[in-house]
């Protein structure tokens, strides 16, 4: 796998709900193997962009290609399948289901027994805490626990590309780099990470290229290092 | 009372707890996946009843007359028949009508049962008259005091308990189930894990209605008599069942289910008044029970449809 | 397939009457059938549709006869209000000279004022609770099937007679379960029985175990059942799943070859009753099966048939005598003196009742609705249960 | 164009918009007439074929008439109620249709009691039948004790509404299904109650007299000079008073605050509450009037029909009313009357079928919602004084 | 309105008043979950308060307590002098509180007008019988809440009065906004709260929207409000003090310039600095 590779595409997208438009052509990629984030405060069409990447929400105008493969518009279990997976904004574990059941889930297209007991050791080994408990319900864990049990989830289909939304919404500091320092380690083992984050310091401390959306466009990008000292980032949060 | 008659009253309320048991899970899986209700499943009990019958009349006239074989092939064609019929139902009646007002779907359904009602009544031959069900199972029985247990009885509420375990243990146990499950609480979510929702629900159609197939049978065999018009009340109580226990949750739909038979074999023999009351009695309960619990007995979620 | 075929002959049918008024010589005279054809009671309706069908079938192939028949079929799907609806069809048509109408009583009882106040005379083919004809003096109600009431009594008598001590009664809570239970239970206290409990059961109910571990505790000699096949078919076989010994007797709701069908051995020794002659027995009913059989109907003619078959030929014969006019049909009628029919001669007293009190009683012998005084079990050949 | 110019074109052009619909107005009247009256097949046929015709090529030009109509509301209404009169008048002699419009309108009048809680509060009632049959069954005992019939139609719908206030309590503490199962169990508790129980008649029911107004006996036929007319237009004339007066309270509650609070309440229970609506207080108004108007309806049938049974209020009968609500479009009266000929008179008018005709339209119904899932008229926006030019 | 008005218009003397409302140790409880944790907060007369925090501090959560859409776990809500811990949404608002939503939660199938009566209810009359037969009255109501209705959508802009009998779901999301806001000003409220009214906006529209708040509010001066916002520039312009919240506590408190330097407030935003 090429470093310079596009792993993600995203090319002049257009998408919204109603009749407003929350994303206005929006263009971006994310080199395989390197962790692209996208920076923006609340409101900013974010989300809008994970939806429309994976299908939830087709986009009006505009292409998403993911390894080669034109994926504009396909339904999410085929945009899945094409080994895509995604930590959703507000960790969206079940919460009537177990640990265990969540993970499994996480490895839905995954029929092979031995891989998924592979990856859940794995997973226990990066969160102990989910391997010691197993059976209990997802709903009853604090936020940070799910947090972890989200990205757990990602992590069992054994991606090639991640796509993570808020991984640090509503949780402390020490969850937070403790997050991110896992979304790195994940990123070391080759798996493509697109990040999209409100929290932009610690984002960009682990990325390697980002983007910053304000309003549904694009409005700065560059190297991580580069953006860490733009003003336009800034800008996005405080005005 | 006497202990015998006692356990008598218990044994048969236990064989129609499990009857309606299995139907009302079929409510209540079909309410966990798209937030419906089937309001023609009922009927698909009848209908599943049906192709048991013609399957046996089929096998009596092609000449095999091993009862284990014709039972189960009895029982395989009715659930098989079914899940067909939940599947088609769900893909060409339920799934088209989602952006709709929910009382859509219920209209339809309403109609769809009268369909398949009457379909069965001018098509399956002197459809109109009560068929006699044969009897496959064995009958022999035990008299203990007041108590006749009857093996053939017997085997029935185990079958059919089986067939509620082995639903369950599909939803809790097996990937399958697990997509179920996870469309049942978040169905977006578990799109993003990869599950493809339309098959997820056309399958949860075709096993809750399966399941529906086998009721039939289960009744079929039990009563050895099948009539065209038994669907509308095994439908009412299937889902009054369903919608006591707390809709979306199938252990619910066993309780509510064992619970409805509890009620009646109650307002038959240990009411004041005449048994002919039962049925008022039961209802008036529910009523009660929905204004003391508005969610069920076990509330999994509110229903804000319809 | 036959199915099929009456559908697209009932449609092709309807076509030809529209596009085609009779071109026959002879005068084309409408009468109307009525019974429920859609519903829980559709066996039995479609049964007597089809008897009435037959009678004017082989009416009008009689060629000496003056008039062809057209008979017009409503369903009145056992709901009054509709009931109601389609009697007012039939009334308000002036073309229709007279009916055969309803087996629901409760519909039955709802028509009469329109049938009255229309002048259409009418006769009742299967509905038996007394006050269709008892409960108003309108000259044009007729009925050729007995009331529930002289059935009872007879019933009461035979059966006492065997020697039963006890009964428990259960009954559907329909206009027809009900007004059994209480002629019956008038008629067994006067003649000695004890009835130990009297259930209601619901006309959808399913599942009667609870109400039969009551009635195994109370151990009746005879279990009596007020209703039709499909609830006494249920009951019968339950009785035998909770291992109810007693002596099982039912009504003419029963009689019926499903009720032997849905039960197979089970229904054997079943005892019941019906207003009216053995058709069997006479020439003319001997006839009726053969031509029904004949004519490939697609169910069976059903324990109330031959009286639909015997009011339609009523109607057509006084037709026949008096014209096609309401008021003479129904002064004719009025005069039925020992019409000779298949269930026996029919006369009417001043209500229109029936009053020739021929009621038969049947048994389930080998697969059959026998009648009893021609039985093993008279005879003394088998015996009932509770060894009489 | 100058500013008076274009008045007056506006003007010119509303009068003839106004015409054209009025225009409408009596052909669906003489369709309405040939579709009752008819027996035949053939002409049944061409009636619906024309109908959904219409319907189809029609809907891009009814707009502007509709809304010419709509201009006058009380010309509407006298309107529609004249048109229903020349209907009753052409079929004054034959008895049989007019059985039927009175069957439809009365079923009208239920169906707005319904469509008041359902379409407009949200409330789903599946009790219907029950409500109808408390009306029937409180003017049959009533009307044996010699009360007044007009206090006995009154009476009806106040008993109904009483029976309903049994039911306060779980309808305001449960939503959707649930609600649904609450009066689903009623409706079953009802005629089964009815039928077991022997002090109202039982199953086999009650006999009533026909409605005598101060001296006016509706069951005789009326005597309209060059003709006898049925006794039915008497009924015929009574439905339609009730209809009509149904049909404007439903519209004068659709059209005020209340109704404004009725919406809310549907829309979004929390945001009502949360701008100081009374959520409670305002289901248990539109309950309690939905029930009324059932009650009254059913008053009315029982006195027509001269006989009521239990198995005329059975759930299957609550099913029949709910279905002509979803046909009709959730919300508008005007919907219900299209929807109840469908689901009352169609099977009726399919008799020639005999047993095969429930089929037929159980299928009809089906195609209908498939194809147009809002119903036959969906509800419009609210226009509280139309005409004033607000 | 007016007499709070006319003895109360200059700032210092709103801040030595009693404050308008004032919270106390205000907790919100769902299950494990924490999302008030004991926060006290005041708001004086006349004031415009921000709330700002990063998502899923707690800050709507304290509105749908405020308006009694839920029931506080614990702690004490007293608005102008007087305790409305636990009231009903329909006592709160009938004190004088009301609110806009995040998700916009207007009627849509209803006209502008209907939604903006919704929030009239309490001024009109609904008895059934009224309604229903007496017309004649309705109508000189109707035509004063037509007019009423017409003059506050005019301060917004001319064309959404032009627009009030238009279904509210063929609106635009900014005058969808306008309309809500109109619902939570026709009955004359002491205290407004907006949950986030850019959300969903443009940047442009964004503004359109604060200058229209401004406006409505110079009309108002006694009017006090709260206001939910992301857009720190939103916040900056319109508000004179705002509150931090995070994690259901206030983490700091002040105007906007000194809050928004404040390292704890920029760690809670943007994460910890990381070296």
């Amino acid at each position: 796998m090429t470093a310079a590779a596009d792993a993600l595409e995203v090319e002049h997208l257009f998408a919204g709900y109603d009749r407003a438009d929350v994303l206005i052509d929006v263009s971006i990629a994310a080199r395989a193997g390197e962790i692209t984030c996208i920076l923006g405060s609340n409101g900013s069409g974010k989300t809008t962009l994970v939806r429309s990447i994976l299908g939830l929400t087709p986009p009006r105008r505009g292409r998403v290609v993911f390894g080669g493969v034109d994926i504009t518009g396909l339904p999410t279990h085929r945009v899945i399948a094409l080994g895509m997976a995604c930590i959703p904004e507000g960790r969206k574990v079940f919460p009537k289901l177990t640990i265990e059941e969540n993970l499994r889930l996480g490895a839905y297209r995954e029929a092979d027994e031995v891989t998924i007991r592979k990856r859940l050791r794995d997973v226990h080994g990066i969160f102990p805490r989910l391997g010691e408990r197993r059976t209990q319900l997802a709903g009853t864990m604090s936020g940070g626990e799910q947090a972890m049990l989200s990205i757990g989830r990602g992590l069992m289909g054994g991606p090639r590309m991640l796509l993570i939304d808020e991984p640090s919404l509503g949780l402390s500091p020490l969850f937070v780099a403790q997050n991110f320092d896992v979304i790195r380690r994940v990123n070391e083992q080759g798996v493509t990470v697109l990040l999209v984050e409100q929290n932009a310091h610690q984002t960009l401390a682990i990325a390697h290229r980002g983007y910053v959306l304000s309003k549904g466009r694009v409005v700065a990008e560059g190297s991580a290092s580069a953006l860490r000292d733009n003003e336009e980032v800034r800008r996005a949060y405080f005005g | 009372m006497d202990a015998g008659v006692l356990a008598q009253y218990v044994f048969n309320g236990v064989m129609l707890g499990v009857i309606y048991a299995m139907v009302a899970v079929g409510f209540t899986l079909f309410f966990g996946v798209l937030d419906v209700i089937q309001f023609a499943h009922g009927d698909v009990v009848m209908a599943g009843a049906f192709v048991g019958l013609a399957t046996y009349v089929a096998l009596h006239v092609l000449g095999v007359a091993a009862p284990a074989v014709v039972v189960f092939a009895v029982a395989c064609a009715a659930g098989l028949g079914m899940a067909l019929v939940g599947a088609v139902i769900a893909r060409w009646l339920i799934l088209p009508l989602r952006a709709a007002p929910a009382f859509n779907t219920l209209l339809v359904t309403l109609m769809l049962g009268s369909i398949l009602r009457e379909l069965v009544r001018l098509f399956y031959p002197n459809g109109s008259n009560p068929q006699p069900f044969p009897r496959l199972l064995p009958s022999a029985s035990v008299n203990l005091g007041h108590f006749t247990l009857r093996l053939d009885t017997t085997i029935l509420i185990i079958a059919g308990l089986v067939m509620i375990v082995a639903v369950n243990l599909v939803v809790r146990r097996t990937r399958l189930g697990l997509a179920i499950r996870a469309v049942a609480q978040d169905s977006e979510t578990a799109r993003v894990m990869g599950i493809d929702f339309e098959r997820v629900v056309l399958v949860t159609f075709a096993i809750g209605s399966a399941l529906a197939g086998f009721a039939g049978v289960v009744y079929g065999l039990y009563y050895n008599e099948v009539n065209f018009d038994i669907g509308l009340l095994l439908g009412v109580i299937g889902f009054s069942a369903a919608v006591v226990g707390g809709l979306g949750s199938i252990y619910g739909a066993i309780l509510g289910g064992f619970l409805f038979a509890a009620l009646q074999t109650v307002g038959s023999v240990a009411l004041p008044v005449s048994s002919a009351y039962n049925n008022v009695f039961a209802f008036a309960v529910v009523i009660v029970l929905m204004t003391w619990k508005p969610t069920g007995l076990i509330a999994e979620r509110a229903s804000e449809r319809v | 397939m036959q199915r099929y075929l009456s559908f697209a002959c009932a449609l092709v049918l309807a076509c030809a009457t529209l596009l085609a008024p009779g071109a026959d010589a002879k005068e084309t005279v409408k009468i109307v059938f009525i019974g429920p054809l859609t519903g829980g009671n559709a066996a039995l309706g479609l049964g007597g549709r089809n008897s009435a069908d037959l009678a004017v079938q082989l009416h009008n192939a009689d060629a000496k006869a003056k008039y062809t028949f057209d008979l017009v079929k409503y369903d009145d799907q056992c709901k009054p209000d509709i009931g109601v609806q389609v009697a007012t069809k039939a009334g308000a048509d002036s073309s229709i000279i007279a009916g055969i109408t309803h087996y629901c009583s409760a519909v039955a009882i709802a028509t009469v004022d329109t049938y009255h106040k229309f002048g259409l005379p009418v006769i009742v083919w299967g509905a038996v609770l007394p006050a269709i004809t008892y409960g108003n003096d309108y000259p044009e109600i007729h009925r050729v099937n007995g009331t529930m009431i002289n059935q009872n009594e007879v019933n009461a008598k035979l059966v006492t007679g065997l020697g039963y001590k006890t009964w428990v009664i259960i009954h559907d809570t329909t206009d027809y379960g009900k007004g059994h239970d209480e002629y019956f239970t008038k008629y067994l206290t006067q003649d000695g029985g004890k009835v130990l409990a009297d259930f209601g059961v619901g006309a959808d109910q399913q599942d009667f175990t609870a109400i039969l571990t009551k009635v195994k505790e109370l151990n009746p000699d005879v279990v009596y059942f007020g209703g039709l096949t499909p609830i006494g078919v249920r009951l019968r076989s339950q009785m035998d799943k909770l291992g109810i010994k007693s002596q099982f007797e039912g009504t003419s709701g029963i009689v019926s070859d499903s009720y032997i069908q849905a039960l197979g051995p089970l229904a054997e020794g079943t005892i019941a009753f019906i207003d009216g002659a053995p058709i069997e027995k006479l020439p003319g009913g001997k006839f009726f099966l053969e031509q029904y059989a004949a004519h490939k109907y697609a169910e069976p003619p059903e324990a109330y048939g031959a009286y639909a078959f015997v009011a339609a030929n009523l109607v057509m014969d006084t037709i026949e005598k008096v014209g096609p006019n309401r008021k003479a049909v129904t002064a004719a009628l009025a005069a039925t003196k020992d019409y000779p029919s298949i269930v026996g001669p029919v006369t009417f007293d001043a209500h229109g009742q029936n009053i020739v009190p021929i009621v038969t009683a049947y048994v389930v012998q080998d697969g059959k609705w026998v009648v009893w005084q021609d039985s093993d079990y008279a005879k003394g050949k088998r015996k009932l249960a509770g060894g009489k | 164009m100058t500013g008076s110019a274009a008045t007056r074109g506006a003007a010119r052009s509303h009068s003839g918009d106004l015409l054209v619909a009025t225009a409408a107005v009596a052909a669906i009247g003489a369709w309405l007439w040939a579709f009752l009256a008819t027996d035949s097949v053939g002409v049944l046929a061409g009636l619906l074929a024309f109908a959904a015709a219409a319907f189809v090529f029609g809907r891009r030009a009814a707009p502007r008439y509709r809304r010419a109509l709509a201009a006058r509301p009380r010309m509407a209404t006298s309107l529609g109620v004249l048109t229903v009169c020349v209907v009753a008048v052409a079929l004054h002699d034959q008895p049989y249709p007019l059985l039927m419009l009175c069957t439809v309108l009365l079923f009208v009048v239920a169906c707005i009691g319904l469509d008041i809680q359902t379409g407009h509060c949200g409330l789903v009632n599946f009790a219907g039948a029950a409500f109808f049959g408390t009306g029937a069954y409180t003017a049959a005992i009533l009307a044996a004790h010699g009360v007044p019939d007009p206090a006995v139609i009154f009476a009806g719908g106040v008993v109904a509404a009483a029976a309903g206030s049994l039911l306060i309590l779980p309808v305001l503490r449960t939503r959707g299904y649930y609600a649904a199962l609450v009066t689903i169990a009623f409706g079953i508790l009802f005629s089964t109650f009815l039928e077991v129980n022997d002090s109202l008649g039982g199953p086999q029911g009650l006999k009533l007299h026909g409605i005598d107004f101060f001296g006016w006996r509706f069951n005789r036929d009326v005597n309209l000079g060059w003709t006898t007319a049925s006794f039915y237009v008497n009924y015929v004339v009574l439905s339609l008073a009730l209809a009509a007066g149904a049909f404007v309270f439903a519209r004068r509650i659709e059209r005020s605050w209340l109704g404004l609070a009725f919406d809310a309440v549907r829309l979004d229970e929390i945001a009502a509450a949360t701008f100081g609506i009374g959520v409670g207080r305002a289901k248990i108004i539109a309950f309690t009037l939905g029930n009324f108007l059932c009650g009254v309806a059913g008053s009315v049938y029982a006195m027509m029909q001269g006989f009521i049974a239990p198995n005329n209020f059975t759930f299957g009968e609550s099913l029949i009313l709910v279905s002509i609500l979803i046909l009709g479009g959730i919300g508008n009266p005007l919907g219900i009357l299209p929807a109840a000929l469908i689901i009352i008179v169609v099977p009726q008018k399919l008799q020639f079928i005999q047993e095969y005709r429930f089929l037929l339209y159980g299928v009809l119904v089906v195609l209908i919602l498939l194809f147009r899932p809002e119903g036959l008229l969906p509800r419009r926006i609210r226009d509280y004084f139309p005409g004033s030019g607000a | 309105m007016t007499a709070a008005a006319d003895t109360m218009d200059g700032p210092a003397r709103e801040a030595a008043a009693a404050p308008l409302l004032a919270c106390a140790g205000l907790t919100m409880r769902f299950g494990g979950l924490v999302a008030l944790d004991a926060l006290d907060l005041h708001v004086a007369q006349g004031e415009i308060l921000g709330l700002i925090g990063p998502n899923g501090s707690g800050k709507t959560t304290f509105f749908n307590v405020l308006t009694g859409l839920y029931r506080a776990s614990g702690g004490r809500i007293a608005f102008a002098g007087r305790d409305i811990t636990g009231l009903a949404p329909q006592a709160v608002y009938r004190a004088g509180i009301a609110r806009t939503f995040q998700r916009s939660r207007l009627c849509l199938p209803l006209t502008v007008f209907d939604n903006v009566m919704i929030g009239n209810h309490l001024r009109l009359s609904h008895g059934a019988c009224f309604n229903v037969f007496r017309r004649g009255a309705l109508r000189r109501q109707y035509d004063e809440a037509v007019g009423a209705a017409r003059s506050l959508a005019a301060t917004f802009n001319a064309q959404l009065a032009a627009r009030l009998f238009d279904a509210a779901g063929t609106l635009d999301m900014i005058d969808r906004r306008r309309v809500e806001i109109c619902r939570a000003l026709v009955n004359t409220p002491r205290l407004l709260l907006l949950d986030e009214p850019s959300a969903g906006m443009t940047r442009g529209e964004t503004r359109e929207l604060m200058d229209d708040i401004l406006q409505v509010r110079a009309a108002r001066p006694a009017l006090t409000i709260v206001i939910i916002e992301h857009e720190m520039n939103v916040i900056e312009r319109m508000t004179q003090r705002c509150v931090v919240l995070n994690y259901g506590s206030k983490i700091a408190e002040g105007p906007f310039r000194a809050v928004a330097a404040d390292r704890g407030v920029q760690e809670a935003y943007l994460g910890q600095a990381v070296a």
